[in-house]
């Protein structure tokens, strides 16, 4: 893994943490994700490394990439993904993204169809269900009696007690840095995702079939974040789209079934 | 003569929690279940509450403190201008401090420049103008991004001065409020306004933008009198390096206080009433057990830098005001002043000239407290323990800011 | 015993434009420059027409009427649940009529179920709630825009009426006003829940959805007995179609009065007043000269076949109330009723016969008329007109709607 | 000139007007113009018939057009004339509009360059300048003393008591038909344009230069509702772009000059 700062105009920088080589992959993270929970590669990126060069920006104000006080809603992240494309030189290229990240994808992929070869979802949020509402992550991270994070973990992953769930979120106050950089996701997230509650466009289920090339969503058996009602209508809005459940894992499927997942996403990117 | 200016703070606590209330419910906050609210026990509750705040102008108080929460145990009032309002009706000298607004609650600012003109226009001029952000619960209940909260808090402040002092119409351009025609009718009795406070909790940039503004700065974290004195000296820098000078009257402190006959007959009396507002009002707010809305990583408001600095200096779990254990060690943390009247006003008087500031806002009721307690302790404050600390304050003022001499004593707080 | 039911409403004009205001200003409203506000004149002025309305709750009057404006000289009351409050602590039995919160005005409707549930507790369900969508000026004033402002307008309406009757928290989907986490602290005190009034201006859409959730409706335009009749009938229809039967107190209508010891002195007395209001407060709302706001094209709340309708059904430039030109052009308006007792008491009593509606909301005060005229014209009302027209009225309505018996007479209007 | 009603998803219907033969130019109307306060093709619309194939559609809940609840800001509508020009067969296209049309068309232009050959803006609004406003055309439509539309002729007119200006805008009321369609019009700009105060979109400045394909400005010398400045910064944004005053008329200079407005558009808009 290597990383980069990439100039943006109005003085912006983004951070890229890029690996591997081969056909590009533009990730796109979420929570319990590299810039999220996370300072580096998970296993699932360093699975997807070995075939393709991954490029993995952090969002406006997570890890180092500069906060951007004028990004309000999710339009905004579409043009600022649409500049750090251009700045990286990328015409067309295979997107992926997980939790919000995944959203993110879906509304460039629906906006600018022509840029997107390929779009894999994992776990991802940005659609109104009615009735299914996606669960308030924002209330889990206040930690119960000042110091557990059991309700966040039990959010975002299968089995919030497993050692993945408990590495990313620990009880206690854990390493500073690690709590800052988390507290930037948090914070990113909820500019462009507190209102409407939670993490979703209402406009987007509508757009969905745009998107005509082919796509596929994964979610996770137990998702307790996203209900699974979401990557249906994900699955059945796209032109060209199937949703893959994992086993074994909830939310943050990509983390806690790595093997699995990443031979979906790759398998499928690496098509034509 | 310049002596310290006293208020009395109602928060208005819903009072008729059962008494399994803490082992059954979470918190005390936005989803605490609005199935306890028991409209035939509170038919009357507001007024009590304001038969009491009266009570407190007819003994003398400075003014009357109120502020906003919603869909909470711990403040029942979504819009403090109503009991304003109330309140105008039933008192002729005493302020009416609002502390204060939540400004990001509202379309655009210019609701709450129209309410509070009323306010001071009906109450003839009394009003003292609170603006506030809003903290952790406000931003779960409205829905409200806090990573924009700030700006838009500061935006709408800048509007909200010049609806008071330039003439309409005229158009404020934004970014986050544009409007055409800003015109707004009535104006505010006191010219050039009413007077502005801001709470804050010791964040630098906060006090800043108070200072730039020429606004007065309210403490609003439960302090002892080293860390207000602290608190003090920050502000009177800043002030300083904005080209102003700080005077007792630019700051305020949050109290909470209860006085019986002696030491032990106010704790006697008062031990339902606190315990009741630590352990239910608190919860979710000021207490570690219960989740702990009013920080925290999931709406924040904070800056980055700010959260690295908190995180910092602070500890994992540590005990807030409503984890007290025991009768103790709630004394030990001296966020809650209870004694007889000669105990409360050497505490009192030991923060006035510890930390030299010029207004001190009491709470008396707390949580469940019955009307005659609250009453019977507001009285013995203001015969009792206010004198002195009247007297003593304004030689303490006197001979330490001897500038003070030159303003009019009507209004020591302007 | 069910006789009509008698509200005194207040719209607290500014009453000190200059005399040439009509040569220099083109309107009353939005961009009439606040300098024109007079902060010391003004002061004492809200009391003075605070202590009227309670004047006329101590004469017997049903219930006071307030509404919502801004930017304005017509009514200064951008929050008439301010002056609601304050109504709350000098009455003690007159319904509180707020007609009404205009929905679209806030950033969710969460905060008016609020003020109004605290205002229904404050003054032990004495509320009456009114909704409005807010006319051209308000869409000016916050600009808001028309076309989705009656959309969100019922979408409010809806949530409020959850807030008030479900137990939270619960979750509102939107579309306009999606929040996570619904559960007001506190409920209001009625049950299930206030008496809610929603004004109309004869569109068949608004009285369909009146009718639908059982709300009664208030005709806002002001007319003359026959189109009363006309509106009551076609909301009689529209009720029974929905399965609800018309009864008096389904319906509400504006009035104008003035009452003097005679004919002649009334007129004389009411003059000043009458043609400040119809000439200062009407000047760019119901006034053909000067731009009027409350309709057109600029900000179209209405839809194309409601808009259709009306242009077809009127003619460009026709007068309105505010182009009367003298006093007899007004009289044959028959909006605005002055004169000694028995002729008041027999136009009245013609409208309540035609219309046989049960809820009369009375205008007392015009613009910048005097105090003690407008005190005198409602006491004259209270005591040598309202008592005829409240037996005549309760025989007339015992007889024409036989099933009002079985409601309880505390509560007529309800 | 002929009209049709072309479908889109969700049972709406969007009126178009069409003419001539030759490269197609897709016109966005605004609102002294076809579909706003004429039925018909105007003088200008008849000299670039003459040289092109004319598409002229009616925004949403103009004229024949059907009306759409669910546009609140002119993103949605950006999608609603994606889904239009997928309807009609469009790939790219050269585009041009006035007014409230010139909005539009540039915010298709800043989000999907790929398919905007060549953007011709007459007097467009959408911009947010500081210290410069749009002025407040609503505010106009109320006609003085109920009668009189002297002040709206003022505004998009550099002589409001022109011939011109009092055949589209006379005093009195005129034909309810023609009243209809006004209000309709103004209907329609109230919901994308009321708020924030009036017709702009405060992103759009910054996003001009993301189209970087030749764009014209053109703007009355006499334009009272849209500020020179407008022009300017439309011309400087872009990356290709070039601003023509017009003397002798305001807001509306292609209805009050339309033999000098339609040769610039035709020229410009002829080039490959």
């Amino acid at each position: 893994m290597s990383g980069r700062a990439v100039a943006l105009p109005r003085g912006r920088t983004v951070a890229v943490a890029e690996a591997g080589e081969g056909p590009v992959i533009v990730y796109l993270h979420g929570i319990a994700d590299i810039h999220g929970a996370s300072f580096g590669w998970l296993p699932f990126h360093e699975a997807l490394v070995e075939r393709f060069a991954l490029i993995a920006p952090a969002h406006p104000g997570c890890a180092e990439s500069s906060e951007d006080e004028a990004i309000e809603t999710v339009d905004d992240l579409v043009f600022h993904y649409l500049e750090l494309f251009d700045a990286l030189g990328l015409g067309t290229l295979k997107l992926a993204g997980s939790c919000i990240g995944g959203w993110i994808a879906a509304e460039i992929a629906v906006r600018h169809p022509e840029r997107v070869e390929r779009l894999a979802l994992i776990g991802p949020t940005g659609l109104f269900v009615p009735g299914a509402p996606i669960a308030d992550v924002f209330w889990e991270t206040h930690p119960a009696d000042g110091v557990s994070f059991a309700g966040l973990r039990a959010l975002l992953f299968g089995d919030g007690e497993s050692g993945i769930a408990r590495e990313m979120f620990p009880d206690l106050r854990g390493d500073i840095d690690r709590e800052v950089l988390r507290y930037k996701l948090f914070r990113f997230a909820s500019r462009i995702g507190f209102s409407p509650p939670y993490l979703h466009d209402r406009r987007l289920a509508g757009r969905l079939g745009r998107f005509r090339a082919p796509a596929l969503a994964i979610q996770g058996a137990d998702d307790r974040l996203v209900p699974r009602r979401h990557g249906e209508v994900y699955a059945e809005g796209f032109g060209d789209a199937r949703l893959e459940v994992v086993e074994g894992a909830g939310h943050s499927a990509f983390a806690e079934r790595p093997g699995a997942v990443a031979a979906l996403v790759a398998d499928f990117l690496a098509a034509p | 003569m310049h002596p310290v200016q006293l208020f009395h703070w109602h928060f208005m606590a819903y009072p008729y929690l059962p008494p399994d209330f803490d082992e059954r419910y979470d918190t005390g906050w936005v989803t605490v279940p609005n199935s306890l609210w028991d409209r035939e026990r509170t038919d009357g509750l507001y007024q009590e509450y304001i038969d009491q705040s009266v009570e407190a102008a007819e003994l003398g108080f400075d003014g009357l403190v109120l502020n906003e929460h919603h869909q909470n145990i711990y403040g029942l009032m979504p819009s403090p201008n109503i009991v304003a309002a109330a309140l105008t009706q039933r008192t002729e000298r005493a302020k009416l401090v609002v502390l204060g607004n939540l400004l990001p609650l509202h379309l655009n600012p210019l609701r709450v420049a129209e309410e509070y003109a009323m306010i001071d226009s009906i109450s003839g001029g009394r009003l003292i103008a609170g603006f506030a952000v809003g903290g952790g619960p406000e931003a779960y209940n409205y829905n409200i991004p806090s990573p924009q909260a700030r700006q838009r808090f500061w935006e709408s402040i800048d509007l909200i001065m010049r609806t008071w002092t330039e003439d309409g119409p005229f158009e404020h351009e934004g970014p986050s409020y544009p409007l055409r025609y800003v015109n707004i009718w009535p104006k505010p009795r006191q010219v050039p306004h009413p007077q502005v406070w801001i709470p804050g909790a010791l964040s630098a940039e906060t006090m800043d933008n108070v200072a730039k503004r020429g606004f007065d700065y309210f403490l609003s974290s439960r302090t002892h009198g080293a860390a207000t004195r602290q608190a003090r000296e920050r502000f009177a820098e800043i002030l300083e390096r904005n080209g102003d000078a700080y005077n007792p009257f630019r700051m305020g402190v949050l109290l909470s206080v209860y006085v019986g006959e002696t030491d032990a007959q106010a704790k006697e009396e008062a031990e339902e009433g606190v315990w009741y507002f630590l352990k239910y009002c608190l919860k979710g707010h000021l207490r570690r057990t219960g989740r702990t809305l009013t920080f925290g990583p999931g709406v924040p408001s904070q800056s980055v830098r700010s959260w690295r600095a908190y995180l910092e200096n602070s500890t994992a779990g540590a005990p807030m005001l409503g984890d007290a254990e025991d009768w103790e060690d709630l004394e030990s943390k001296a966020s809650i002043v209870v004694g007889g009247p000669a105990t409360v006003r050497e505490k009192l008087w030991d923060l006035i000239e510890q930390a030299e500031v010029g207004n001190l806002l009491i709470q008396f009721h707390f949580g469940n407290m019955k009307d005659a307690l609250a009453r019977k302790s507001a009285r013995l404050f203001a015969e009792e323990v206010a004198p002195a600390l009247r007297e003593r304050s304004a030689d303490l003022f006197a001979r330490k800011y001897p500038s003070l001499a030159d303003r009019p004593a009507a209004s020591a707080a302007e």
